[in-house]
């Protein structure tokens, strides 16, 4: 009953991950970075994150657990370790966020397995950005109200519709899409695609401006777009027990499913920096004992997101399979704005510079942060609809709706 | 926990407050409502983030407002201002937050209110000149994250009678609008007080990007710059900051009660208008219930406020306690209703198209400014509980 | 537009209060008396404390804002000032608490000449002790949902039904009432009621335990029990708006109502006494920045009580005017669970302590208080009714229910 | 943060674990459900609360432990216990918490995790009367706030070869329940740590009056007190109990993790039966969603616990920060929901009849023991920050 090691295979492969991290760390970026892949912006930075993400993948640093058929390494519980290690290693996070969190995982789970040898090993290279489209603009919270239609004709579907909140629409290959095939169900109407989108005919990207005043979402137009029926996922009108697929596996899932690491992988650590770095009325903050019970308020968050993702795969600590699924987006957006907040109160008179002011504390990362927060607690159902869901399906209380 | 003995029941708001109250409602309504706020500070977020252009303000409103009398609002009738009761600069503050007007006009109340408690004949030529409409900006805060004025970052050397300054001034509030300052400098084992126009030879304004849209900061360098007797205010800054900080904190206090009171009801607007499952957002208490909250918070900061600014002109030793409360309060109400009202207001909100990130941004800067909640509590907790109250 | 001081009667009245209870402070209690008027158990705290509040009535220092017809002083804006000297003294609190702070202000607003002769003296001198029938063991938080039915004979009321939560029932002369005398219409169906209690035939009032273990509220029963007609308060059907001025008049609105002054009058006071008193871990809990942070939380939040019933009497700083008096119940019980559940936290392993301890800190106070702190947050409407009311009434949102 | 380097993915919680779980939830549904439970400790609160009688435990239940090897859990095999992983008594303990047990269990569990890590041969003699079903009591505890075991309030003079104790011990954790306490005392600049028995000449055992009824509490007080040379433990009980201490956090985080779950459960429960305004309580946001938060809380607080259990039985450097994380998001979680499993339960749960009071006073008791969330994030902040993790 003793604890068990890890085992030599995964030692080794640590190992190996961080020297080949030491080696062959990517040279400066030719222009600034953004935060997150949610707000690239330029050609430069996709090349550059593209090019970073491919070599990582060459190197079976990124899909060390799929199957080789797939394009990945075919290990078990590696990329938890790979994750790790890229996060110490503060390299640049990945660009194909959607691709290796919530399209791979949910085509390895749903697919045929022409569309897995399709699809899979571009999302782990990034050699094919994905996108989401789930959000509508009039559907709100609600995400079972999509009104983009999906008309079968011969082979076909023909696609009209809006998406909206679509991060790295103006850069992907291809959109995970729900769409309604059938009006006179609401849940049993919906069919999940695999959509072209970038160079598709009938299909308009238009970049929208986020509160930061930074692009890097969109929304996405079809009109009369043409979608072969061999790129629809599943069965028809199962599109939303897929989707539920999709967003378990979302962010926290992730580390388990493809890996987004990269220089923000330990948020706590660089808000104790952050810390110790700032003076508020001549005193470190690091020293205040009110800023250090905040911080370590963060640090017990984070580790316990962390570790519940460790029990969410021990069945005999889960009363209910979906407990702690269900929990994963909801406590990793709340977790994200409650330290980015934080690290807003702790930069005080400074946290007011932003990101082009010479003393913006980190380039303006915790106001910057902050306030592009609010995309994750809101998109892909804001987080009341999630505390809905959990209410409803695991702890089985009545529907609020 | 305070003493109310010598303040009004009720708070001294009578019906001059309110006409002043109601006349800058009215105004604000039709010069700036929100929609041409919006095209003036954000109609692209390219000129002030990318270009670092100064965020724009509209200088026949400001011309106006002199015009009614606001700029002199805290200068004595004899200095040529209208001597208005702290209460009555709270309650149009408030509306001028609500509007959250850009404009040099909570610049020149603080350095109106600083003036006006030195008490000397430099003090009133310059509180006359900001009566007539001369923008100026407060120099007073140091680099090390401190609001509070005992510290400068600035040295005053007197070499042949001469008197020069050397040094920087940090996060100096609509520092681009002002046509003079009012600085603090060390001198010996004092704290000198002076004033320097904005072209003074050897001062530099270096303009901070920022993110609130409708204030613009910068951070003055001083390099030799010679202060004429003429501008000196007083030798005693350290004094005259402390009598003045209770209403410089009722300024900002009010300033985010008012801009939170419009998230708010922008918030409500929207929750009644929009429908979700087939019902307005509104029905749901996810919705409905954090609305209350934030209203409750509001409603505890701008209770606080009026009661700090009754206390300043009561004159009541409560005034420091009371204003450190208010500020606190107004902060974090701040915190909570931004918070809420991007959220609530789902997708829209979270883009440049919506006006809530301009209420956001300007919040998140009120909140910090001369201080946060946690400060004021630390302050205040050294009164309460290691002084006795 | 200078402030104006108090007028010289105000000041003569508080200097007169003031020494009044210098002189006048009550002798020992023969046994321990609770922390509120809501657990008194015992005919001895009784006797002791309706002979205090007779006292201080008849030196004029409760009721003073009520017309001498009434046997109140005629006073304006005196109650305070007796109130904040009633505090200042530490003298026992008011037993009359319903009769204060509910009755005898709903009768002054709605009562006939007669009623307002007959009822409010009593309630003032603490002679005749008032419960409240507002809550029922079916109704929930739905006050409007009441099942208690009057039913009219002649010129009386036969009423049948079953009341919780009943403080001072046990000791009471009279109840306010509400009961159905209509099942077609919820709120219109209801009438309000001065109800005799107090060995009248048909009532029964059993004491109910609380979770603390101590009892001090009931559940009354009534059994055919006749009530004149005489005893009804405003119109048929008026009893919902009548049950809203009691509500409005509770707790917050009690300052200018007729005072429950007494030791509990600066909870934060307390709470920082207690700091000071406490040891953690070697320390002075007074000494911890953490600690002294969450007490001015508390300290900011009574002022804030305070002074928002200050604005409330200031139509030109109210926008709403139900804004700031539909706050009150919510607030008081929330911040005085607040208050309760730091003092729990500062006194640390000495929480742990029974009041009859004598170790336990200032008699096992502040866990008892928390304890006791959910029947203001439960009773009268739940907090969460009083959100929907406020979020209903006040911001004008669409009803939960 | 941490690394997992040395614990196992799957915390070790293998089917022998699991297992003993599942044993223990059948054991103690059968033999103490929740109104079995009331019936024995809270059938008035007379006897407890105004009689002072100590809380009633069921001794037939404690055999019956006993002779399922509960006692020595964590004994060794080689001393006559069951040596079971420290993830194993976690989950059992999750158990005893989620019954509110009522018995020296968690007292004897923790005098073993102390007495194991001194390793001397009285440690390993006491080690085996308990697993015999001895109860035993810890007495470690100062007067003066501080649950962390550095200090203690008794003295021990060595005189004539004769080793006597003088002084108190506070909070002594089901003290009444006990045959011998497992005691410190200072000794010149060492922390002796001793064993005695409950009856020792000169030892007065007085019970606390406490909230909680399902738990005793008492003070100890030694007046010359003799301890045999056959009782010394250690006189480095600094560092056995610096090595022990991870091991008390989880057990105290174990039982809190146990009576929030039940909480949460009892208050879903209500809220789905229970109607309001012709729906099913949990139908309202405002019940649903302070249950959802409660979930997560105590989701964070459980993982974290085991998290912290797998780290001891890996004996990895960081059981330390992983208990003090454990124990403090497992007093925070115990707070959030004993607040709502009252309020939410409505009139109903604020009244003696109910269970819910039963679990509130445990948690309430267990939020405190061993340090609150306050002190172990102090603690875990000398860590992170000044010793930089």
């Amino acid at each position: 009953m003793a604890a068990s090691p890890s085992s030599p295979e995964q030692n080794d492969f640590r190992e190996y991950a961080r020297r080949w991290l030491q080696e062959n760390a990517p040279p400066p970026p030719p222009e600034r970075l953004p935060m997150s892949p949610l707000e690239i912006m330029t050609v430069g930075q996709r090349n550059y994150l593209q090019d970073w993400q491919g070599q990582c993948h060459a190197a079976g640093l990124i899909g060390c657990d799929y199957p080789q058929s797939y394009g990945g390494g075919g290990h078990t519980n590696f990329q938890p370790i790979a994750n790790q290690e890229l996060g110490h290693a503060r390299v640049p996070f990945m660009i194909n966020i959607v691709g290796l969190s919530m399209a791979a995982p949910t085509i390895l789970k749903h697919g045929s397995e022409e569309q897995k040898r399709r699809f899979i090993p571009g999302a782990l290279s990034g050699g094919e950005i994905w996108c989401q489209g789930f959000s509508e603009p009039g559907a709100g919270s609600d995400m079972a109200n999509q009104q983009t239609m999906a008309v079968a004709e011969g082979d076909n579907w023909i696609v009209n519709g809006h998406k909206v909140w679509t991060t790295l629409g103006h850069f992907a290959r291809w959109m995970i899409l729900i769409a309604r095939t059938s009006r006179h169900h609401k849940y049993d109407g919906l069919t999940y695609f695999l959509a072209p989108i970038a160079g598709h005919p009938g299909v308009t990207v238009r970049p929208l401006v986020k509160m930061t005043g930074e692009s890097g979402f969109n929304e996405v137009l079809f009109e009369d777009a043409v979608i072969p029926d061999s790129h629809r996922l599943d069965d028809i009108g199962k599109g939303w027990a897929v989707a539920m697929t999709t967003l378990t596996y979302e962010r926290g899932a992730a580390e388990s499913a493809g890996g987004t690491g990269g220089q923000s992988s330990d948020p706590a650590q660089g808000l104790i920096e952050l810390a110790r770095e700032t003076q508020r009325n001549g005193l470190c903050a690091a020293a205040d004992p009110v800023t250090r019970d905040a911080l370590m308020q963060r640090v017990i968050a984070m580790e316990g997101l962390r570790q519940s993702a460790r029990r969410a795969r021990v069945p005999g600590l889960c009363d209910h399979p979906m407990r702690l699924p269900l929990q994963q987006k909801l406590l990793s957006s709340e977790n994200h704005q409650a330290n980015a907040r934080l690290g807003v109160e702790i930069a005080g008179a400074a946290s007011t510079l932003y990101k082009l002011d010479p003393n913006a504390p980190r380039q303006g990362y915790w106001p910057l942060s902050y306030m592009a927060s609010y995309g994750n607690t809101i998109a892909a159902g804001t987080n009341e609809i999630q505390r809905n869901i959990l209410g409803e399906r695991v702890l089985g209380l009545a529907k609020s709706k | 926990m305070t003493s109310e003995d010598r303040a009004p029941v009720d708070f001294g708001f009578g019906e001059e407050e309110e006409m002043l109250r109601d006349l800058a409602r009215k105004f604000l309504d039709e010069r700036i409502p929100v929609e041409t706020l919006r095209q003036l500070v954000a109609p692209s977020p390219v000129p002030v983030y990318e270009q670092g252009e100064p965020p724009a303000w509209d200088r026949s409103v400001w011309e106006d407002l002199v015009e009614l009398g606001w700029a002199g609002l805290a200068v004595e009738e004899k200095e040529g201002g209208a001597g208005v009761s702290m209460v009555g600069i709270a309650a149009l503050v408030e509306e001028v937050g609500r509007h959250a007007l850009p404009s040099p006009l909570l610049a020149c109340l603080a350095c109106s209110l600083v003036l006006r408690s030195a008490d000397s004949e430099v003090a009133r030529r310059r509180l006359g000149q900001i009566a007539q409409g001369t923008p100026a900006a407060l120099a007073i805060t140091p680099g090390d994250g401190s609001w509070e004025p005992e510290r400068s970052d600035i040295q005053a050397r007197r070499v042949a009678g001469e008197l020069t300054l050397d040094g920087t001034a940090h996060f100096v509030q609509d520092a681009l609008k002002a046509d003079f300052f009012v600085v603090t400098a060390r001198l010996n084992d004092k704290l000198l007080l002076c004033t320097l126009p904005a072209d003074a030879p050897g001062l530099s304004v270096e303009q901070n990007h920022i993110h609130d849209l409708t204030r613009d900061q910068a951070t003055l360098r001083f390099r030799q710059v010679r202060v004429s007797p003429s501008s000196v205010v007083t030798d005693d800054g350290a004094e005259v900051l402390r009598r003045a900080w209770p209403s410089l904190l009722v300024l900002a206090s009010a300033d985010l009660c008012g801009s939170s009171e419009w998230q708010l009801q922008a918030t409500v607007e929207y929750a009644k208008n929009r429908k979700q499952f087939d019902r307005p957002l509104g029905f749901f208490q996810a919705v409905k219930h954090p609305l209350v909250n934030a209203m409750v918070e509001i409603d505890r900061a701008r209770s606080l406020l009026y009661h700090a600014a009754s206390c300043i002109d009561a004159a009541s030793v409560e005034a420091e306690k009371a204003s450190r409360m208010a500020k606190s309060a107004a902060s974090d109400a701040g915190a909570f209703i931004s918070d809420r009202s991007v959220q609530l207001h789902g997708g829209i909100g979270f883009t440049w198209e919506s006006d809530v990130h301009i209420f956001f941004k300007r919040s998140l800067h009120g909140q910090v400014l001369w201080g946060d909640g946690i400060h004021h509590r630390k302050k205040l907790a050294e009164i309460l509980i290691d002084r006795d109250g």
